[in-house]
């Protein structure tokens, strides 16, 4: 059925009983073309593209809990692609060219909102690298333009610009084209528009082996449910990869942390934009529910409890604070983690492994939300191909043993 | 005295009258009211909206636990509270207090038109539309949605309060003051160990004020309680913390509690700490949180006057006020008939006791029909009257299909009880499903703790008691005559006659979940208890589902037809209430917030007007305007005047570290990239320091004191890192090493002196060192004194000039810093800020680490190749200095850049193309690093990193700027004195 | 010439529940030994190194805390200034270890009185009770934004040492627990 | 926050004393770093076993005693099974160490 206005209506006056099932949660047929694992945004869209772009449908996306329930559900939802470098630019607009009319490619409203993301100099060297991060858009075709104090004050009026602040703001940097998204639709959406073209999603179905064949090619993954064959397997299970790659005898430069966020409780609209700060590690933005939602940095240990420590969430509203200190009475309503995994230079690893038949997108860090689209069509494109797209090719596993790393974070550097 | 009032009950003192403002209305309420007591005193139920249909909306609860009263307390500019619940305001003379989410007001609320609307708006159904035409999302479809969602108005002002935060320890802690948490404090008291007991209420005692009908130990409950809250006072190691709420369980033991400490006053002294956070690291707790009363889902159970049984019974029984003159009673358990008699004995009618159930216990019926209560046996309510209070009800008997309307001004309803499990699910505790009960009780711990009473499934005062004892390590039993607490059953759904299209029976009373909602959800696939609450938002509110999430969870499990411990039970999450965020950043706000270093010699540089730049956690002065300068200027006359005569600048930020021992040399060795052996004691050097990955991670001078001594300096920002670095190397990689280091960053000021005149300045000063140039060379260091005191002394230079740094004792900094630039007059002596300090450098080559390189330049890329040992045979990144890509041809390198147009300065951050005509996206081949004027050569220069820089030498690129591009051609970083003959001045 | 500490202390906020004051001129060493040395060097030094970590040595002028494994904070009277440079210097040349001077480094404060605990507590995360925390308890830790060295030196009285930049940061804060106090 | 036992202080110490320092025990070639490929190079530099479960890994107790020493913490419960001085190995008793890698030379880092 076709979500519309119009059927919204038509279902009201049948008393809502006639809506079908959005993702019909499917028992495990005995082989697969492609078996993504994991069921999160990422692998669910990228089972949608293998089905759409290139026309493989036997394909199941596999769960080891409920859909969308990993990082998807648990992150601030940030969309952004004022990125430094070439490579990362190419990817994340690319994701943003797709979020930009996902709604209505799914036929289901994910709330792209185009809000605008500000992100804040504290001093000079902040100055610098956002301004180099300004020339290198502006070239590369990416929106982003360099706001002063009062400009950013306008932009965004909760903001305090005055100067004797510990962390005076020096400007900032726009992006107009960036914004949030309701992340739950993103992983529903996907799922009904991947279900409807054949996709089985299966939930509830952790795996616990990958199949090799003698010549090494992967031949299906063990799961709770019994056995599954597999042509191809792509793994894009966030900060479980590890354990997943481990199965098929690949360690990983990864690294998997727990990731905190917070939301007040739901206020009036007051606050128009995201607002990031990477001195005071702190980034804002109102949901349309009229929550403040807040995030923070990573704790600083390992871990998959998806329990973070109360220090971190202080620190969090701390630094909020510090920048919006008119929320100060607001009232922290519910805080929760997730799982994180990191690579060295904290961008993705997305595309071919030493095993043959075995794909692997991984490696998000912080950031993974707003690469949903774009990660789940470059996987899809890998899988269908077995081969890169030039978007993704500098993605790989090679890059840690050459060196050629997209490293963000060190071009951002740190305070000399 | 209200005809609401009951005089004689309660825990009130209605001798004291409260004078308040609801809505702009006067009322009267009485000391020990909440907001909703002394509304419903006055005989206001309607205290709020709901958050999706705008309904018209009361209490439902009488505590924490209440979803649908939220209001705004107004204290004045900045301090507005919203979304606070009027079960747990407490009022004070003068209070004035708002309704909220209503326009324009609370009784008319255009708003409500959604609710006449509401068939279209079912869960989910905000992903089914607004979605043509596309462009209508961001500019009306989503902003008409956001000005209808949000509870509360949004600040306006600066919260001007206080607060606080602290750590605490103790032995045992107790979350929660009922009958449990007091059993179990009074027996933890006589450990002698440290106890704190919190409760989030004014006072303890949890149920035995709140359904008190009951004797223990042959007392009554009050006497027992008023013995026990005596008791607790005089014991020295135990601390009773009212209107403290236990928000989060975090790893091993660690407890916040917020604690309220003005809001209930009503002129607190100006600057007194509203709330405090108190961190608790307890050896053992012990949760003793109680119950939440389940509401029944009902068509029309959400009207203004409908609440829960335990509800009315508190407010009669904690605040002296009945609910309303006739009160009727819906129920599925026993409990329930403790509220009606309660209030029946109260001289308030009951007009009939509804009862989803056949068989009603024997004593139960009896003693209804000695109060002459009418009991409906399975029967259920089927519809409500009344908009904004309830009028009346229909009492519906489904094996009949007989149907009768009562007449009611409130109805009270109990679905059971949930035991509260939320600070035992943030300690990971293990949770179970007791089909008995039809809730989850905790099953095994994951921390030292246990939970006793209600929250344990041990519902009654004696199962309280006797568990609070036993998690202390009692074995005490008490005494107790009660009535039965009971038990009831659950129903997955009521019966009713009226089609369910036409009923509105809420699950979350807040967001506005209807059974059909929820049930909508799992025909849609949203199967998992997680997609269900997110696909119809159930217990996402500020109340996070306290009272309607196991509703919710057996509806969804009988849709889904799966039993209700495969559906799951969402995570509970922190704060347990929601929590100020002044209160959580506590004491660490404005000039706590973050340290902020200065230097012993910042306090003169204040006093000359310095601009300040962060720098890490330091304020260095960036540059000292005189009259009408602004930056440029200021630097240029900085610049000049240094190259000219004399400079003189706070260097003391750099860190410094003292590398001691026999091995001190060895280590340098592996620990920079350059070598050290050779480095004579008296001598200094460059020392670059690589991470293990090959990239440039600090750089400094370090001069040699001794055989095993070495005085190493960092970057200002990098001291932190730079010293875990080399700890962590010498602690796990070269541990066979006899070295050891010392911060040694703030034992030394350093004033750096820079220009031809810095020698013939000191000269006067110094003692014990010949300040000769033959003696003492560039890239030496002496010791000796200065100004009569210690000094370590370099001759070094980061301008291009004759320099000396000059570290002294931190405490003598500022007095030397004075005595030389007194005597620097002479000189025109200028001092100088970083930016004049980066021109000069600039002007030089010398790079920033961090500035000019970043996370991904090697030393050969920034042209330091030479301070890269060929002959060592292991330093920290000098394997991964020979991977594939780090000695790529064509990698960014550091190069000069002179505009060609001189009146041109470059940005910063500007990128570098070949061909500037070419269409986006650009190849880009660098960026500008650094960009200055310089007078030194009377013309902007810049330094950048650039694609296979190093062979572009005198070729022209390009800089495109909007609107301009600036053509630029490529020369070595040394514009300045390039052979270094200024160091040689006599 | 001036010898600057450039700390002020707000004695308004000071009573009987707690009293904070910034002490003197201090000098301080951080010695460092090689365990087998420990013991002869102590002896031939005379120096009272406590043995365990989070021990200390207080006598008359001259406190010693064993800070890590083998590592030592001395903090002296100025009087002291030759003897302990002598003693340091003896130390250097008969044993491997490391002497370095740090006595401009740091700045000393004393908290005392019943509020003591309370109000280092704001932002210390020990637990400082005298059963936990007892007399002659010395360690590094924390203090929010800043790092510390405490000690107990009575069951009302803390000395806590803190590199000099931090010094205003420390004070302030517990200025700020000085000043709920008094307003509640 | 967590709590964890230094081994140097022999006592618990709240986490924000210390900083956690990466997996442990693993070895930093140095004599054969030049014959090694650089994709062997980088399993040193990069590949990290990330387990769920008992994870060995360091801490530095820098605002404690300045050392760094081990830990086997499982990632799950982020319960600290045993810590333990560098330069040890994973004591017997713990029941987990069966699981741990062979610990090469002394400590091993990086």
């Amino acid at each position: 059925m076709k979500f519309s206005a119009a059927s919204l209506f038509a279902n009201a006056l049948s008393g809502h009983k006639k809506w079908p099932e959005q993702f019909p949660n499917k028992e495990p047929k005995s082989r697969y073309d492609v078996v993504i694992v994991g069921a999160g945004g990422h692998g669910l869209g990228a089972a949608y593209y293998l089905a759409k772009k290139h026309g493989i449908t036997n394909v199941a996306v596999i769960e080891k809990g409920w859909l969308g329930g990993g990082n998807t559900g648990r992150n601030t939802t940030i969309i952004r692609s004022n990125y430094l470098f070439d490579e990362s630019a190419a990817l994340y607009d690319h994701a943003v060219d797709l979020w930009d009319g996902l709604s209505q490619e799914l036929n289901y409203n994910i709330m792209f909102s185009k809000r605008g993301v500000l992100m804040l100099a504290h001093n000079v060297h902040d100055v610098q690298s956002f301004t180099r991060h300004v020339h290198a858009n502006r070239l590369n075709g990416v929106d982003n333009k360099w706001l002063t104090p009062e400009e950013c004050k306008d932009f965004c009026p909760p903001l305090d610009i005055s100067q004797n602040r510990r962390y005076p703001v020096m400007g900032g940097a726009l992006q107009m084209r960036a914004g949030t998204a309701r992340h739950d639709s993103v992983a529903w959406g996907y799922a009904r528009a991947a279900s409807k073209l054949g996709v089985d999603i299966i939930q509830n179905c952790a795996v616990t082996g990958i199949r090799r064949a003698p010549s090494g090619e992967v031949t299906g993954v063990e799961t709770q449910k019994g056995f599954i064959g597999a042509g191809k397997i792509g793994v894009s299970a966030a900060g479980n990869t590890s354990v997943i790659m481990e199965m098929a005898g690949i360690r990983m430069p990864l690294e998997s942390f727990p990731l905190q966020a917070l939301v007040s409780e739901p206020i009036k609209p007051v606050f128009p934009c995201v607002v990031m700060s990477n001195a005071v590690h702190a980034y804002i933005s109102q949901s349309d529910k009229g929550e403040l939602v807040l995030g923070a940095g990573t704790d600083q240990y390992t871990s998959y409890s998806q329990r973070g420590a109360l220090h971190i969430s202080e620190h969090n509203i701390s630094a909020i604070c510090e920048i919006f200190p008119i929320f100060r009475r607001q009232r922290m309503l519910r805080s929760w983690g997730g799982v994180v995994d990191v690579t060295h230079d904290r961008s993705p690893i997305l595309g071919k492994t030493p095993v043959p038949g075995l794909y692997v997108n991984c490696g998000w860090g912080t950031g993974g939300f707003k690469a949903t689209p774009g990660a789940a069509d470059m996987l899809a494109h890998t899988i269908a191909h077995d081969s890169p797209h030039r978007i993704n090719a500098p993605y790989t596993l090679q890059r840690f043993a050459t060196g050629r790393l997209i490293d963000e974070a060190a071009a951002a550097a740190v305070e000399h | 005295m209200s005809a609401f009032r009951k005089p004689g009950r309660g825990a009130v003192n209605t001798a004291v009258s409260v004078n308040f403002t609801f809505d702009g209305k006067k009322y009267t309420g009485v000391k020990g009211d909440t907001l909703a007591s002394a509304l419903i005193a006055n005989g206001v139920h309607l205290m709020g909206r709901s958050f999706k249909y705008h309904r018209p909306r009361g209490p439902v609860g009488a505590g924490s636990e209440e979803p649908n009263a939220l209001v705004v307390v107004d204290r004045g500019t900045g301090r507005e509270s919203v979304n606070l619940r009027a079960t747990s305001v407490e009022i004070f003379d003068g209070m004035v207090a708002r309704s909220q989410n209503s326009f324009p007001n609370l009784k008319f609320d255009i708003g409500a038109f959604n609710n006449t609307f509401s068939l279209f708006f079912p869960a989910g159904f905000y992903n089914k539309t607004f979605m043509w035409p596309k462009s209508f999302w961001d500019k009306v479809y989503e902003p008409f949605i956001r000005n209808m969602a949000g509870l509360g108005p949004a600040p306006t002002a600066v919260d001007p309060d206080s607060y606080a935060s602290s750590y605490g320890h103790c032995e045992v802690l107790i979350v929660g003051g009922g009958p449990a948490g007091i059993a179990a404090a009074l027996q933890a008291a006589k450990s002698g160990e440290r106890v704190i007991l919190v409760d989030e209420r004014v006072k303890i005692g949890g149920s035995l004020i709140d359904a008190p009908n009951c004797e223990i130990d042959g007392k009554p409950a009050a006497d027992w309680l008023a013995a026990a809250v005596k008791t607790l006072g005089k014991a020295a190691n135990v601390t009773v913390m009212n209107r403290t709420t236990a928000i989060g369980y975090y790893h091993d033991n660690f407890v916040a509690l917020n604690q309220r400490l003005t809001d209930h006053i009503a002129n607190p002294k100006d600057g007194a700490p509203r709330e405090e956070t108190h961190r608790i690291r307890a050896g053992k707790v012990i949760l003793a949180q109680g119950a939440i009363e389940r509401p029944l889902v009902f068509n029309g159970n959400d009207v203004p006057g409908v609440m829960l049984a335990g509800a009315g019974q508190t407010f009669l029984n904690r605040y002296g006020v009945a609910v309303g003159h006739e009160v009727a009673v819906f129920t599925s358990h026993d409990s329930a008939y403790q509220a009606a008699f309660d209030l029946a004995d109260a001289n308030i009618r009951i007009p009939v006791i509804i009862d989803v159930r056949d068989d009603i216990r024997a004593d139960l019926r009896a003693e209804a029909e000695r109060r002459g209560i009418d009991i409906a046996a399975g029967q259920v309510v089927s519809k409500t009257s009344g908009k904004l209070r309830i009028t009346g009800l229909e009492i519906y008997d489904p094996q009949s299909g007989a149907k009768r309307t009562v007449k009611c001004d409130a109805l009270l309803m109990s679905g059971g009880w949930t035991p509260s499990l939320h600070l035992w699910s943030h300690s990971k505790g293990g949770i179970k499903w007791d089909a008995d009960m039809a809730a989850y009780v905790p099953d095994v711990a994951n921390e030292n703790a246990v939970c006793a009473g209600a929250c344990n499934g041990d519902f009654g005062i004696a199962a309280a008691l006797t568990g609070g004892n036993k998690a202390a390590g009692g074995r005490k039993s008490y005494s107790v005559t009660e009535r039965d607490f009971g038990t009831g059953v659950t129903l997955d759904s009521l019966p009713n006659y009226i089609k369910d299209t036409k009923q509105k029976a809420f699950v979350d009373f807040q967001n506005d979940v209807t059974e059909k909602d929820i049930k909508l959800a799992v025909r849609e696939g949203f199967k998992s208890i997680e997609h269900v609450k997110r696909y119809t938002t159930n217990g996402m509110a500020t109340d996070q589902g306290k009272t309607s999430n196991l509703n919710a969870l057996q509806i969804a499990s009988k849709a889904v037809d799966k039993p209700v411990e495969k559906v799951g039970l969402t995570t509970f999450r922190p704060p347990y209430t929601p929590t100020t965020f002044a209160a959580l950043i506590g004491h660490c706000e404005g000039k706590l917030f973050d340290v902020k270093r200065v230097t012993p010699i910042d306090p003169w540089a204040r006093e000359r007007g310095a601009v300040y730049e962060p720098v890490g956690n330091w304020m260095r002065a960036r540059y000292f305007p005189q009259e009408g300068e602004d930056m440029h200027a200021a630097v240029r006359r900085e610049c000049v005047a240094t190259r000219e005569s004399l400079g003189i600048f706070d260097a003391s930020t750099l860190g410094k570290i003292e590398v001691v021992g026999p091995d001190a040399a060895k280590f340098m060795n592996l620990i920079y990239s350059n070598p050290w052996s050779s480095l004579k004691v008296g001598g200094c050097r460059y020392g670059l320091m690589l991470n293990e990955a090959g990239f440039i991670y600090d750089d400094g001078v370090v001069g040699r004191m001794a055989e095993d001594r070495f005085h190493v300096t960092t970057t200002t920002g990098g001291a932190p890192r730079v010293f875990r670095h080399m700890e962590d190397y010498l602690q796990t990689e070269f541990t066979d090493l006899d070295v050891w280091l010392t911060s040694a960053t703030e034992q030394w000021s350093v004033i750096a002196l820079n220009g031809p005149n810095a020698r013939k300045l000191i000269e006067p000063f110094v003692d014990g060192i010949d300040l000769s140039p033959e003696s003492f060379g560039h890239m030496q260091v002496r010791t000796g004194k200065i100004c009569g005191v210690e000094t370590r002394l370099f001759r070094v230079s980061f301008s291009g000039e004759l320099g000396f740094e000059i570290n002294v004792p931190s405490h003598f900094g500022r007095a030397v810093w004075e005595t030389l630039f007194e005597a620097g007059q002479p000189y025109d002596i200028t001092p100088y800020g970083t930016e004049t300090m980066h021109v000069l450098r600039a002007e030089k080559g010398f790079i920033i680490v961090g500035q000019d390189t970043d996370g991904t330049v090697t030393p050969h890329d920034a042209g330091l190749s030479w301070a890269v040992s060929k002959k060592k045979k292991d330093f920290v990144g000098r394997r991964s200095l020979k991977r594939s890509d780090l000695v790529a041809q064509g990698r960014k390198q550091l190069v000069g850049l002179l505009p060609e147009d001189d009146s041109v300065l470059l940005e910063e951050g500007a990128q570098i193309v070949a061909d500037p005509n070419q269409a986006l996206p650009m190849t880009m081949l660098g960026h500008v690093t650094s960009s200055y004027y310089s007078d030194a050569l009377g013309r902007p220069i810049a330094m950048a990193l650039v694609a296979d820089g190093f062979n572009l030498n005198d070729q022209t690129l390009y800089v495109p700027m909007p609107g301009k591009t600036h053509a630029v051609k490529v020369t070595g970083t040394a514009f300045y004195d390039p052979k270094g003959e200024r160091l040689n001045v006599v | 010439m001036l010898f600057n500490q450039a700390i002020e202390i707000d004695e308004s906020l000071n009573d009987d529940v707690m009293r904070l004051s910034l002490s003197g001129e201090r000098v301080r060493y951080s010695l460092r030994l090689k365990p087998a040395d420990v013991a002869a060097a102590k002896k031939s030094s005379g120096l009272k190194l406590p043995a365990k970590i989070g021990g200390t040595s207080i006598a008359a002028g001259q406190t010693i805390l064993c800070l890590g494994p083998q590592e030592w904070l001395i903090v002296a009277l100025p009087k002291s200034r030759e003897k302990l440079a002598g003693t340091m210097a003896k130390l250097s040349a008969d044993y491997i270890c490391s002497a370095v001077e740090v006595s401009h480094r740091n700045l000393q404060f004393t908290v005392t009185g019943p509020g003591a605990a309370r109000a280092l507590n704001a932002a210390c995360p020990l637990d400082l009770s005298v059963d936990a925390f007892p007399v002659g308890k010395g360690t590094r830790t924390i203090f929010e934004g800043a790092p510390i060295v405490l000690w107990r030196t009575a069951e009302h009285e803390f000395t806590v040492e803190v590199w000099r930049s931090f010094a205003p940061y420390l004070r302030d804060f517990l200025a700020k627990t000085a000043k709920d106090r008094h307003m509640a | 926050m967590m709590l964890i036992h230094c081994p140097y202080c022999e006592e618990k110490r709240p986490e924000i004393e210390f900083a956690y320092a990466g997996e442990a025990h693993i070895h930093r070639p140095v004599k054969d770093a030049d014959d090694m490929t650089d994709e062997e190079w980088s399993h040193f530099m990069f590949l990290r076993d990330n387990k769920r479960g008992d994870h060995a890994e360091r801490w530095w107790h820098a605002n404690g005693c300045n050392m760094f020493f081990n830990a086997v913490r499982n990632t799950v419960t982020d319960k600290f099974l045993v810590t333990y001085k560098m330069g040890e190995l994973p004591p017997k008793a713990s029941a987990s160490n069966a699981k741990l890698p062979a610990a090469k030379k002394t400590g091993g880092a990086k």
